[in-house]
């Protein structure tokens, strides 16, 4: 990311009063319905191009591609002021957060200017294909194969957990481009491809998931051929890329300390709610995730202080994402806790109006959000994975005996 | 009355009988079917658990039932709650039951006690504060209504508003029930001996269902890392999934000992402490089954398709049911204070 | 033991009266000094021979040896009389837990008759000889020899933490009998043998512990001569001798329930001294420590069911283990925590009167169990090891690839 | 008061500089001989850190300073509990500094500045109801006494009884302090901004020296187990001790992050929210430290001869001192509610 490349001249506060200013002009009266349906999903594709509109895709990217070049620190503003006024959740995350910095970390300018732009419009929906059903923590184990036939790949083979995948147009997945060298050493022979999910040949399956939402898909390729010019970095040196990827995944995303800021202000309101106002044991539940997040947040700026440094942030993903899962969870635990009996209802109980004007939360979002803080302890790495990074890679703790 | 404890033959012919029963007629495709239709209750499985007389077990014999001791159903329950039975078997052929034969001067009692006993009532039970929503409500042929002071109402449908709100488990609805009016309903009687008893058999056995269902989410875990592999072995050999595991197993056998023993316990001078703290333990023991379970499976227990959810709602359902953790083992620490502090005083 | 051999006629509930009575009678009115110095050790010394006096130094051991024979019913209800009178600790609990039930099932006659009275009288103290500083969790690796010399071992080695080593007259060690064996299979040649402390060649030293107490102790082998009549069980079989030891080192001590029930009184008390009784936290905190020992209670009951009707224990030892030492450190790690600042604090604050007299407990001893509790995760094998035991014994996950 | 902030250069420099010193003259032998004496305070330590220039980098230049900002010091803090340095460095060097300079015209407080400055004074500080027990108060050449409503009083030995209690961790005595009569001492000023600052200070700066003591309680456990064999490998090759280890890292890493974080912000308009923050989550690390570090040492951590218990028994007794975590969160919560009830109703 472009952490020293600002051409802004405001100041952040001046830039923060014009973030703010703005979002007060254009964000909905009422949150917008779940993307995970197709009548909300378009209503969150809408805000997307409101938001490109303005400016405010990617404050951080490049005005080449609709950026606005404004650095790390007003990156970190727009985003502490986007969550502050409960503006919708971004739904191309795939995209902004992941291929993004990987196109222009890895991508040629061609790539770049092919695709980038569509993503920050949103004219594009990005998905990810790394997992396969017998490739989860074991990444490298992955089977989908593309064979070379002239100037395109023909892939086969099945990827799983695409989050968005009911609704992407493209996704960017790993797949194997030599067997041969695989079979003696795993993380060879991997490429990372981008693939025009209209391809023939590509069936996309929604998952209905635990809480019955499709926010997720398994995408099947069969026989798809795919032009070579969609690979990314080096033709089977695609473990780089992939790493390189994941760490955006578990690593700092400059701002998003704001969003969960946003959810303990909504913790109180439920505490003001259901009348704990004194109960000193709410208070310490309330007290604990708020302590978590000011921690992070804290920690956000550590991080993007090195970032501007010019420091390597490898060593602290693992770290970071270890913390913000578990205290994501907390947060939503914390207040199906808090909920006591209601914590079995998933509707807005009738008696109680959960829904805070202030925080803008219904109760059901609270179930959806709490079922996400699951499921992000698992994605990107499952926290048991980043233990053994954690362990072996940053505090040099001797490798466990293989079989 | 003199109370007779099964032996331990006895439990494990019933359990087993139990679990054979669910097994072929309550498996998760059957969950799966009531899930997909939008119905918990079906009548086929109620008059199964009828005709093996598990519903009529504590019906006096007079009124067509076995007239055993609670402490019989105890195993019962707790493989309900491994087989997520979406039935009211607790308020029903438990609570109610007990209930019900508190007044044997009560044409009314009598006539819903032998209508249990035939298989041929439900009953839902509201409990005070223990029950902000009364489970299966939807359901009921009867609600008993339970109130702190021990008075205890008959109340038909007609009788009730009810209103079913969205469940997070849909195989155990919930719904609120008011009474339409101050005169709705018949009141049995007051007993509060009966209703203290009736909220100790409601916490312990839910106690019981609860550490039945977390005691599957184990066995469902045990079972799948024992066969997924990733890096060329099982999921299940490395240290720290088998540590999470034993971590959960630990939680789940006590939480059943405890529960078993509470439920067995309900005629003693204690049975109260034990019900509470057997709810109480059940309800992290559950809390850590859902963590843990959902966790070692990966992204699998995720889905719809997959059958782990069906006991990670469940576990939640329960655990905000008939009491929860933080509101019992309050309750048990204010008793506490109470008893050692006159003994200090004394 | 004798579960089901009681010879007692009294009903259980006839016999706790008994035992309240006699109690009331002969409990000290004040505490005794901690034994961990020689002038509160005597004191308790001459406490457990009131004890046996009384015939209550173990209820449920044979008449012949000083027991009463009285089942496991009212050995329990002797221990909770025992704990709610705020009776001493019992301080010869290598000998009573440990080797009194290991010599009954495996010793000779003999040695029964030799060991067992003085024992429970305890004219004898004894301690456990297992670990060694290079063999803690790996306890099989062992490497104290005994070499046979005529009818006699020849004893040459270390054992390190023998819990009242500084006060014990007699050990009961494993040894490498057969080193030749150990080497391919290191769990055979070892022997369990009882050695006299007042040999020539046998070293004490206690050890300073973390708070400054002396309860354990190193102690050096250098040619110490055993007789061969002391071997425990079968030459070269030792490692039998020793699961079992750690099995009823692990398993429930039926009464032991008791204990924790006292402590939590205690705790009770301590929320009263600091005006906590309407603090919400302070009652859940309270209330969780109390729904732990109920829940323990309960097992106990379980499990002396299960040893009545003749069953097997074996798998029920680790999850005992686990369970107890975690309750017993919350209970201790809650009452620090309940103390806030004065929980850095050892010595009682002048201003606040934590010895509650109702339950006889100075701060300072609060302190001692805290500490006490954080060992007992580690010893009789530390919970990691337990947690072993019971993923692949009780619940048979695969094994660990050997390296 | 314009505030300049070290470059990194600059604080990787002090912390070196710092931990130069302190590895040479704080290490673990120098503590035992310290405990054997009986004595936490000693002048040469006390001397060292002096003649560096570290006691007195706060003070004003023209009182003998280097005039820095406090952000200088952060990184300092948390090598000094790295090292459970037994010194009154935060209450002497940052907080008392930070006091008397807000009255530049009690030339009481500015011949302590110079005396501070000198290396010649130690000094104890009372917080109100942060300091039930006043940190090396025996030690101490002055008692500042802050109190509530911001009246900050200078105290000598003869104002004060001082009845030290016995700590837990002997290397940091505690005792209480009782002022000998309502006129004992001297006032210095009424100063609301300046107590709070001071108050600030304290606890961010508690927060970096609790970070310090668990990293090296991490630190000290991952030497330990990459040493010591079990099982023919070494404990820290199992998964589970490099998981417990993993998770302490995280806690002990986000610790100290926030800890640095909150005392760089002593003079931002969050400052003691991130304080507070800071502290509270340091106490929560400094729990798991203590009892992941003793229990992956096993049987040798429990001695008195390995050096292990200095840091457990530092990172207890800073855990209870300048806030609790539970206070602290406590407290956190209330004014979360206050502002966002407000912003509600707005």
């Amino acid at each position: 990311m472009s952490a020293e490349m600002s051409t802004e001249t405001s100041t952040v506060e001046e830039f923060r009063a014009e973030v703010r200013a703005w979002l007060e002009a254009h964000v909905p009266a009422e949150p917008l319905p779940s993307w995970t349906e197709r009548a909300g999903f378009d209503l969150h594709r809408a805000w997307e191009r409101t938001l490109f509109e303005g400016g405010y895709a990617a404050v951080d990217w490049p005005a080449a591609y609709g950026g606005r070049d404004a650095g790390l620190r007003r990156s970190i503003a727009f985003a502490e002021e986007y969550y502050r006024a409960g503006a919708p959740e971004r739904i191309n995350m795939g995209g902004l957060y992941l291929l993004g910095p990987v196109l222009m970390q890895y991508g040629t300018p061609e790539q770049c200017e092919r695709w980038i732009p569509d993503l920050l419009a949103c004219r594009t929906i990005w998905c990810q294909g790394f997992s396969e059903p017998e490739s989860g923590s074991d990444l490298a184990s992955l089977r989908t194969r593309a064979e070379r036939d002239g100037d395109h790949y023909v892939v086969n083979g099945q990827k799983i957990w695409t989050s968005m995948g009911g609704f992407a147009d493209w996704i960017f997945a790993l797949v194997r481009t030599d067997p041969e060298v695989g079979r003696r050493r795993k993380h060879h022979g991997i490429t990372f491809l981008c693939i025009d999910l209209r391809s023939p040949g590509v069936e996309v399956r929604p998952l209905a998931m635990v809480d019955g939402t499709r926010g997720f898909a398994e995408v099947f390729f069969t026989d798809v051929r795919v032009p070579v010019e969609n690979v990314v970095g080096e033709v089977d040196q695609g473990w780089r890329v992939a790493m390189s990827t994941l760490g955006f995944e578990r690593g700092a995303v400059f701002g998003d300390h704001a969003k969960f800021t946003a959810d303990v202000e909504a913790l109180a309101a439920l505490v003001r709610v259901r009348g704990l106002e004194d109960d000193t044991r709410a208070l310490d539940e309330l007290g604990r995730v708020l302590v978590e997040t000011e921690v992070y947040r804290a920690n956000v700026y550590r991080l993007a202080g090195i970032a501007e440094a010019g420091g390597d942030l490898d060593s602290t993903a693992s770290i970071n994402k270890v913390f913000w899962t578990q205290m994501q969870h907390d947060i939503f635990a914390t207040g199906l806790r808090l909920m006591e009996e209601d914590g079995a209802v998933v509707g807005d109980p009738a008696a109680v109006p959960y829904a805070d004007a202030a925080t803008r939360r219904s109760w059901a979002d609270w179930h959806h959000r709490y079922w996400y803080a699951r499921a992000a302890m698992i994605f990107g790495g499952t926290n048991e994975i980043q233990r053994n990074i954690i362990s072996e890679r940053v505090l040099g703790l001797p490798m466990e005996p293989r079989p | 009355m003199t109370t007779t404890h099964p032996t331990t033959d006895e439990r494990q012919e019933l359990v087993r009988l139990t679990a054979d029963l669910l097994g072929r007629h309550c498996g998760p495709e059957q969950l799966r079917e009531r899930l997909d239709a939008g119905t918990a209750h079906t009548p086929e499985l109620w008059g199964r658990l009828a005709e093996t007389g598990l519903v009529s077990a504590l019906v006096a014999e007079e009124r067509g039932g076995a007239g055993l001791d609670p402490s019989y159903l105890s195993g019962v329950l707790v493989s309900l709650g491994e087989h997520a039975v979406p039935e009211p078997f607790l308020e029903t052929a438990v609570v109610a039951t007990s209930v019900l034969a508190a007044f044997p001067d009560s044409a009314l009692a009598v006539s819903w006690l032998e209508r249990i006993g035939a298989g041929d009532a439900l009953v839902a039970v509201r409990l005070g504060a223990l029950t902000p929503y009364v489970v299966h409500a939807g359901d009921a042929d009867l609600v008993l209504d339970l109130a702190e002071d021990g008075t205890v109402r008959a109340l038909l449908p007609a009788d009730v508003d009810v209103t079913p709100v969205q469940a997070l488990d849909p195989l155990r609805p919930l719904a609120t029930v008011i009474r339409r009016g101050e005169d709705a309903g018949t009141v049995l009687g007051v007993a509060p001996a009966a209703v203290e008893r009736a909220r100790v058999l409601a916490v312990a056995g839910a106690a019981c269902l609860l550490a039945g269902a977390s005691r599957r989410l184990l066995d469902l875990t045990v079972e799948y890392v024992g066969v997924r592999r990733q890096f060329d072995r099982p999921v299940g050999s490395f240290q720290a999934v088998k540590h999470a595991i034993a971590d959960l197993a630990v939680m789940v056998d006590m939480a059943t000992s405890a529960a078993l023993s509470a439920f067995d316990a309900v005629d003693e001078p204690d049975a109260r402490r034990r019900a509470w703290a057997a709810k109480a333990y059940a309800g992290d023991a559950a809390d850590r089954a859902n963590v843990s379970a959902l966790q070692l499976h990966g992204g699998i227990g995720f889905t719809w398709e997959y059958h782990l959810h069906l006991w990670l709602k469940r576990v939640m359902g329960l655990a905000a049911s008939y009491g929860t953790t933080v509101t019992l083992r309050r309750e048990l620490a204010v008793e506490l204070l109470a008893r050692t502090g006159e003994a200090t005083e004394r």
